[in-house]
């Protein structure tokens, strides 16, 4: 550690702004301190504190001119490099028909930020682990955060919000930093924590600390420690929190949350977003833009026109759970790093510790996935890339399958999916029901007014398409034993790729049944190909449907009636794609044959928007559905299965 | 005995929705009425009992085009019964939102709503099938207002800054600067496009018209005044103009129209500007006046579309001028304590002078308010225009006099939603539907 | 394509200010008309077509006089699809103010001669009386948002316009909320988005032009108010505004009547 | 003319019953074969038999309007014709869809038998509650149309 006069921040702010750096620290700014362009030293916030209490926020002036001397504003390096707004790509229909899809590309800014707190400095990191160490990795994201120079502070001042000290961020900036400064009356202790921040130090007029400027530190920070405002008991949190899913709190703290987003939107890990279609007036061009989002939308939960967290206490279950919970299955950290911004900026002045502190208020725990390790990101743009129409087969009245010529199906594997998008409607996540050399097909049935259009394809016409995503079904897994497969209604397309791989591979899956429910006979689909399945030997096909006429010689009733009529043996395993209700009553039908939990596996659904864990939709408890499912094994999701608002 | 019926069910190219009858038998004109169509909203009903900081946001709901003009008069009002005084940084920026809503206003009437009856289309839409260039013009210069007003007010149609005392927040030095360029192509257009209306056809009419126009500022008169300056007769205060005028309701018409206190229509608007205050025009529309050799007293009302299209540049320039001078002021509004009082405000919206009174309580709540539009106060005058109009229509074809005495109730620019929270429907719609 | 999709632009009792936002709409007015034929729109064409069949019908306004119902009826009846743009189709309106009062006594307030006037007892939205198939908020609406309503329905997606708080706009600009920062007023916790946050870019608390939002906690939101000393005549007026109309607002501002 | 006791045993729930009780209900039980398109009853029949199915399919039908509707098939195990348990006429029409056997006991006297012997009387009336109450759910889901446009997948 070195000591210099404070003075020689004139000297760091040339350093930090080298090479054109655009400098970012702490400014009033419409009275509060924001975190925002600066250039000279004088535009820090000198002399003053910001006061904050649930729901209040003010400046008031300190008795000296210290320019640290305050805590955190409402805003932080979050949206410096996850931007509120931002477009992804721009698509276009050219007058020959094709499409084209061009990725947005953020102008590379390279940037200095000074004055961060741990508590930040943490957050970065959550949100560098969201955004570029998962499994997908947002290029928008990694342009704006690469070659950051980041000068962090000391906390020798906590604020009554402030639970750094709990949630074990801060106060003493440790990592994530280049430098690390602590500000003393006109006297500055600093420490390069990277060599770069050596690099900077070294340019600096600045002498070896010594032990009793060390001390002081340590002092300073357990002082800062022992200030904080209440803590927040944060052991076992993630597993005491999912043990108390129908806590009365929760309706309780509905009353008086305002489901505004402000609490998500100054969270400066919180990273869910919103992808919408920005069309051109003449429908040939379209943006695609991301922008922020919150749990607490409805439009986040929304499936199929209904929101799955309808209510309040649903939302800030989704949220608290999330932030303290799941977020720990997710990315190994909570998503929580004790700024105390939810409660400064919250309108309706809820404190979250207090809310937690309610909620956990027993010994229940529930055990939480551990966290997947992601040995390898890959890149992930959400650009489309193009695909041409070479046939469509027309399943049923409002059902058809698209065969597409597209790249970048080689890997696939049965049961994942792709995202399908048409320039000027819209992006949606279709399961792949089969695969044949460069072809992939798609069974979709025309339920809005994207897949509307794209029923209505014809070949030779062109579509984007991003893909494959998420786990499939477990082949490997199943092979050996009696496979049990139930379909319902369009369940049987994500179903299908793996059913052919099965059927054509006799020696691995000697005894295979499929049972598939539909609605009428005319809604069956794959009938032809299906028959022709029949004749394999050790393959059984049931197939029933909710109404017919009198002419229907097939079964008639739902598909679990069938199940209880065969014996199916308990060294069986099933896969089951179909509406919820129709996989619970399966679940359970099974079970009642002895086939145990964790030999059914599901596909689960939620809106995956992005389908790479990115926006938060999909997300179900611990799981980003569209990355970590959409095939689960049934005991991974038992406990929240059909339940509702989760 | 002869008897022709003009008649429009649903005048277009207005704001608001009105209808007209003229009825000319034997060469002379028995009937001329205009009537406006549309519901009451009681706008001075409930306004009492309301606190008087939020009647800038609750006035501008009474007209989409031009809400700044009630913001302006409320203000000016309330201002006085408060005691409140604002300061002269205030009073420019003011000045200078007025400004884009005179342009947004003048530009959307000059070219999308009046120039199609010189050319001879239906809509500017139309117009622009043969005349591209000038419909984007037109709406190049509106746009430039509509950009001024966002800049200060946050958007064109009831902007939200405007409050008694000053604005919410002042307009930022470099934002207001980097309209500048914008302003100033644009006041080159205007200066050409009004070049452009003195090549249009105007009919022969030619009145004799009392002006009234606010007056008693050292400038162009917009966002204040001491006096309503009338033609041949002595001004009057601001605060005993409702005394001097006159608002009836007429059962024809169902709306209350304004005359003077002996019964004379007279004429607010761009003309009544010109005639009382060509002098004070900024030195660019006051040479542009020239070169247009347009006659102080516009008698003939069809050449409003001239004086409107000179006021555009005017408020171009003017708008350029307070740029050029602007600096953050150091408060964007004073404050006053609530106290009970009267007050009087009165402002030229772009269609003519709108009058206020209210009445506040010690809480500051208003305990009455009284509004008189320009619309209702033209209204007498347009109907009167109609019957000076009448026998020259008789040797046109029908359709052709019914589109003539259109485009002269349009000339005076008729805002029919500002009137309507004292106009109604009902009698002229039953009447109409014969 | 064939034939252009059909648009009318209809008017109840209002400002004009909504139908003048498509007027303002000056980079993609022309365009506009190259995609749909502008078949009624009596402000800014004399071709008007009152009575024929629209694929799409913009109606702004409030339902507040008698011949208006009649009128809607028929629109509805003409017309594919029913959009309402604007605070006074959608809730009522600023007018809706005189809801609930004696409408009698405010005509003799307003009027000479009150024998003339025909008026409804309330001002009243579009859905009130007829089906709506898309509602678009705000007094007056935002420009980029009818663009999105027109260009969704012409190529038959549902228009991208969240129901979601006017704080969500709000932190995305990076504004310092006015509530937090000085207890000022602000009803962007329960209001609808759409206006990009325009009140607290001003500095200014925001009045709910665009409405309540779906779940809107009004009296989450008046207990703060009424904790930093707001008295109950001023959280009547408060929720009682240029939307007062719409349920929530209404039934917020009753509450402290 | 009547069964083999050892007939019964394909019924799992007749399996339970004592020897003597399953002889008494062999004794008033016949078997019956069908090839499809034989129809068991139709909707509205005064009531008669009660069949267990042993083999094939049975497709209960109703009429709806003009056209007559398939409502549920039943195989292996299942009862048909419960409704003449409660002395009620035929709701559905039993149509035989795919070559079956059947058992067929006559209500009366088997109504008969489980008065008169109330173990017999517990089995069948617990299978037939078990049957309407599993054909119940089953209804319910149907009604649900899972697998229709507004449901989700």
């Amino acid at each position: 550690m070195m000591l210099a006069r404070r003075a020689q921040l004139e000297r760091l702010f040339e350093l930090a702004r080298e090479g054109g750096r655009a400098l970012i620290g702490p400014t009033v700014r419409d009275g509060a301190i924001v975190f925002a362009e600066i250039e000279r030293v004088e535009q820090l916030p000198i002399g003053w504190r910001d006061v904050q209490s649930p729901g209040k926020y003010r400046l008031e002036r300190r008795s000296d001119d210290a320019a640290f001397g305050h805590v955190v504003g409402p805003n932080s390096a979050k949206e410096l490099f996850f931007a509120p707004s931002e477009t992804l790509y721009r698509a276009e229909r050219r007058p020959d028909g094709k499409l084209g899809f061009t990725a947005h590309k953020p102008p590379p800014t390279a940037k200095a930020l000074i004055g961060v707190r741990a508590c930040d400095l943490a957050a970065m990191r959550v949100q560098d682990r969201v955004f570029e160490r998962s499994q997908f990795r947002d290029p928008q994201y990694g342009a704006r955060r690469a070659d950051t120079v980041v000068i962090g502070v000391h906390c020798t001042e906590p604020g009554s919000l402030c639970f750094c000290s709990s949630m074990g961020t801060g106060p003493r900036v440790t990592e994530g930093a280049d430098l690390a400064l602590a500000e003393r009356g006109d006297e500055l202790l600093v420490d390069a924590l990277s060599p770069r921040g050596e690099a900077l130090l070294a340019q600096l007029e600045a002498t070896e600390a010594s032990a009793s400027d060390h001390a002081w530190l340590d002092a300073a920070m357990d002082a800062s420690r022992a200030r904080m405002g209440t803590a927040v008991d944060v052991r076992d949190l993630h597993e005491r929190l999912y043990a108390n899913l129908d806590h009365p709190r929760f309706a309780e703290v509905a009353s008086r949350c305002l489901s505004c987003s402000s609490c998500t939107s100054v969270c400066p890990t919180c990273f869910c977003s919103n992808a919408v279609e920005r069309s051109d007036l003449d429908g040939a061009a379209s943006s695609r833009v991301r922008e922020w989002d919150s749990c607490f939308t409805r439009e986040h939960s929304t499936l199929h026109g209904h929101a799955v967290r309808e209510q309040t206490s649903e939302r800030y279950r989704q949220w608290i759970t999330h932030k303290f919970g799941a977020w720990v299955a997710q990315f190994d950290s909570s998503g929580c790093t004790g700024c105390g911004r939810c409660i400064a900026w919250c309108p309706a002045q809820i404190d979250v510790r207090e809310e937690l502190a309610a909620l956990t208020n027993n010994d229940r725990r529930t055990p939480l996935p551990s966290a997947r390790s992601c040995d390898a990101s890959q890149d992930e743009t959400l650009v489309p890339r193009v695909a041409e129409v070479v046939s469509v087969a027309r399943e049923s009245g409002d059902v058809v399958t698209l065969r597409l010529r597209a790249e970048g199906f080689e890997s696939f594997a049965p049961g994942q999916f792709s995202q399908l998008s048409l320039p000027a409607i819209g992006e949606a996540p279709i399961s792949i029901s089969g695969r044949d050399g460069a072809e992939v097909e798609h069974t979709i049935r025309a339920v809005g007014a994207l897949t509307d259009a794209l029923c209505k394809l014809e070949p030779g016409e062109q579509l984007g398409v991003r893909g494959p995503y998420g786990r499939g079904w477990p082949l490997d897994e199943l092979a050996g034993g009696p496979v049990v497969v139930v379909a319902g209604g369009i369940g049987l397309a994500p179903l299908r790729e793996a059913l052919r791989r099965m059927i054509a591979d006799p020696a691995r899956f000697t005894d295979l049944r499929l049972f598939y429910g539909a609605r009428t006979p005319d809604d069956l689909l794959y009938a032809r190909e299906m028959l022709g399945w029949v004749d394999r030997p050790g393959f059984r096909l049931y197939a029933t449907v909710d109404r017919a006429s009198a002419t229907w010689r097939g079964h008639v009733g739902v598909v679990t009636r069938l199940l209880k009529r065969e014996t199916v043996g308990d060294r069986a395993r099933a896969i089951i794609c179909g509406p919820e209700t129709m996989m619970r009553f399966t679940v359970d039908a099974l079970a009642r044959a002895g086939v145990p939990h964790d030999r059914v596996w599901v596909t689960m659904e939620r809106h995956m928007k992005c389908a790479t864990g990115l926006c938060g939709r999909c997300q179900l408890g611990p799981y980003f559905v569209c990355k970590d499912g959409p095939v689960f094994r049934f005991d991974e999701v038992a406990s929240l299965f059909g339940r509702q608002g989760i | 005995m002869s008897e022709r019926t003009f008649k429009v069910d649903l005048m277009t190219r207005v704001e608001g929705e009105g209808s007209f009858t003229l009825t000319v038998r034997d060469g002379a004109v028995v009937d001329a009425r205009l009537a406006i169509f549309e519901a009451p909203r009681f706008f001075e009903a409930f306004l009492r009992g309301r606190g008087a900081h939020e009647v800038c946001d609750i006035v501008a709901r009474i007209c989409g085009i031009c809400p700044i003009a009630y913001q302006m008069s409320a203000a000016r009002a309330l201002e006085q019964a408060m005691g409140l005084v604002t300061t002269p940084e205030i009073e420019r920026v003011r000045r200078l939102i007025y400004c884009g809503e005179w342009i947004e206003s003048h530009a959307l009437h000059v070219f999308m709503l009046h120039a199609p009856d010189f050319l001879g289309y239906e809509s500017a839409i139309e117009m622009a099938r043969d005349h591209k260039p000038l419909v984007e013009r037109g709406l190049r210069l509106k746009r430039a207002g509509n950009r001024l007003i966002e800049c200060i007010g946050g958007r064109p149609s009831h902007p939200v800054s405007p409050r008694l005392g000053g604005f919410s927040r002042a307009p930022a030095k470099g934002a207001l600067r980097a309209l500048r360029d914008e302003l100033s192509r644009c006041l080159d257009e205007s200066v050409d496009a009004a070049r452009w209306t003195r090549t249009l056809t105007m009919p022969e009419l030619s009145n004799d018209y009392v002006f009234a126009s606010l007056s008693g500022a050292e400038d162009y008169p917009l966002e204040r005044a001491t006096h309503v300056a009338l033609s041949g007769r002595p001004s009057v205060p601001v605060e005993s103009w409702g005394e001097a005028m006159v608002e009836k309701h007429v059962a024809h018409s169902n709306a209350l129209q304004a005359t003077l206190r002996d019964g004379t229509p007279y004429l607010c608007g761009p003309q009544a500007r010109f005639f009382h205050h060509r002098d004070k025009l900024h030195p660019i529309a006051r040479a542009l006046a020239d070169e247009l050799a347009l006659p102080t007293e516009v008698r003939n009302p069809f050449q409003s579309i001239m004086v409107r299209a000179v006021e555009l540049a005017h408020a171009f320039a003017d708008a350029i001028d307070i740029i050029d001078r602007y600096e953050l002021p150091e408060r964007a509004y004073t404050e006053g304590a609530p106290r009970a009082g009267v007050g009087y405000g009165a402002t030229e919206a772009p269609r003519g002078l709108l009058w206020h009174r209210y009445e506040t309580s010690d809480d500051g709540s208003i305990v009455s308010a009284t509004i008189v539009p320009p619309t209702s106060q033209n209204q007498a005058r347009i109907e009167a225009d109609l019957r000076a109009l009448g026998p020259s229509l008789l040797a046109m074809d029908h359709a052709a006099a019914t589109v003539r005495a259109e485009q002269l109730i349009r000339s005076y620019d008729p805002c029919i939603s500002c009137a309507t929270h004292f106009l109604d429907l009902r009698v002229e719609r039953e009447a109409s539907c014969e | 394509m064939n034939a252009k999709p059909r648009l009318g632009v209809f008017k109840l009792a209002s400002c004009d200010g909504c139908q003048l936002t498509l007027l303002g709409c000056e980079d993609a007015l022309l365009a506009l008309a190259e995609r749909v034929e502008i078949a009624h729109f009596p402000e800014a064409s004399s071709r008007t077509d009152a009575h024929g069949t629209f694929d799409v019908a913009l109606v702004e306004g409030s339902v507040s006089a008698p011949f208006q119902l009649d009128e809607l009826r028929s629109i509805r009846a003409r017309s594919k699809r029913l959009v309402t743009i604007g605070a006074c189709a959608t809730a009522g309106g600023v007018q809706a103010l005189r809801n609930g009062r004696d409408v009698r006594e405010f005509i003799e307030t307003v009027y000479a001669s009150p024998e003339y006037i025909s008026t409804l007892d309330a001002s009243t939205p579009v859905s009130a009386h007829v089906a709506v198939d898309y509602e678009l908020r705000g007094c007056p609406i935002d420009k980029q948002q009818l663009l999105e309503v027109i260009t969704a329905l012409l190529v038959g997606r549902r228009p991208e316009i969240r129901d979601e708080s006017v704080c969500l706009e709000c932190k995305r600009k990076g504004i310092v909320c006015v509530l937090v920062k000085r207890d000022e007023p602000c009803l962007g916790p329960v209001t609808h988005g759409g206006c990009d946050a325009l009140c607290p870019t001003f500095d200014r608390g925001c009045y709910g032009c665009f409405g309540p939002k779906e779940r809107a906690p009004t009296s989450a939101l008046a207990a703060r108010f009424a904790r930093d000393g707001m008295v109950p005549v001023e959280l009547v007026r408060r929720f009682r505004g240029i939307t007062g109309g719409a349920e929530a607002f209404r039934t917020e501002s009753d509450r402290h009547e | 003319m009547a069964v083999d006791p050892s007939t019964l045993d394909a019924m799992p729930f007749l399996r339970r019953l004592a020897a003597d009780a399953r002889a008494e209900l062999a004794a008033i039980a016949t078997l019956e074969e069908h090839s499809a398109g034989a129809v068991l009853f139709r909707e509205g029949d005064a009531p008669g038999a009660v069949f267990l199915v042993l083999e094939g399919r049975v497709t209960l039908t109703m009429r709806v309007g003009q056209r007559e509707a398939s409502v549920l098939s039943l195989g292996a195990d299942e009862l048909v014709g419960w409704s003449s348990l409660l002395a009620r006429r035929r709701v559905a029409t039993a149509l035989i869809s795919q070559r079956s056997r059947l058992l067929r006991i006559e209500a009366s006297p088997l109504l008969e038998l489980c008065e008169r012997d109330a173990r017999v009387g517990y089995a069948v009336m617990a299978q037939a509650f078990e049957d309407v109450s599993d054909r119940l759910v089953d209804t319910r889901m149907q009604l649900l149309d899972l697998y229709g446009k507004g449901a989700s997948r």
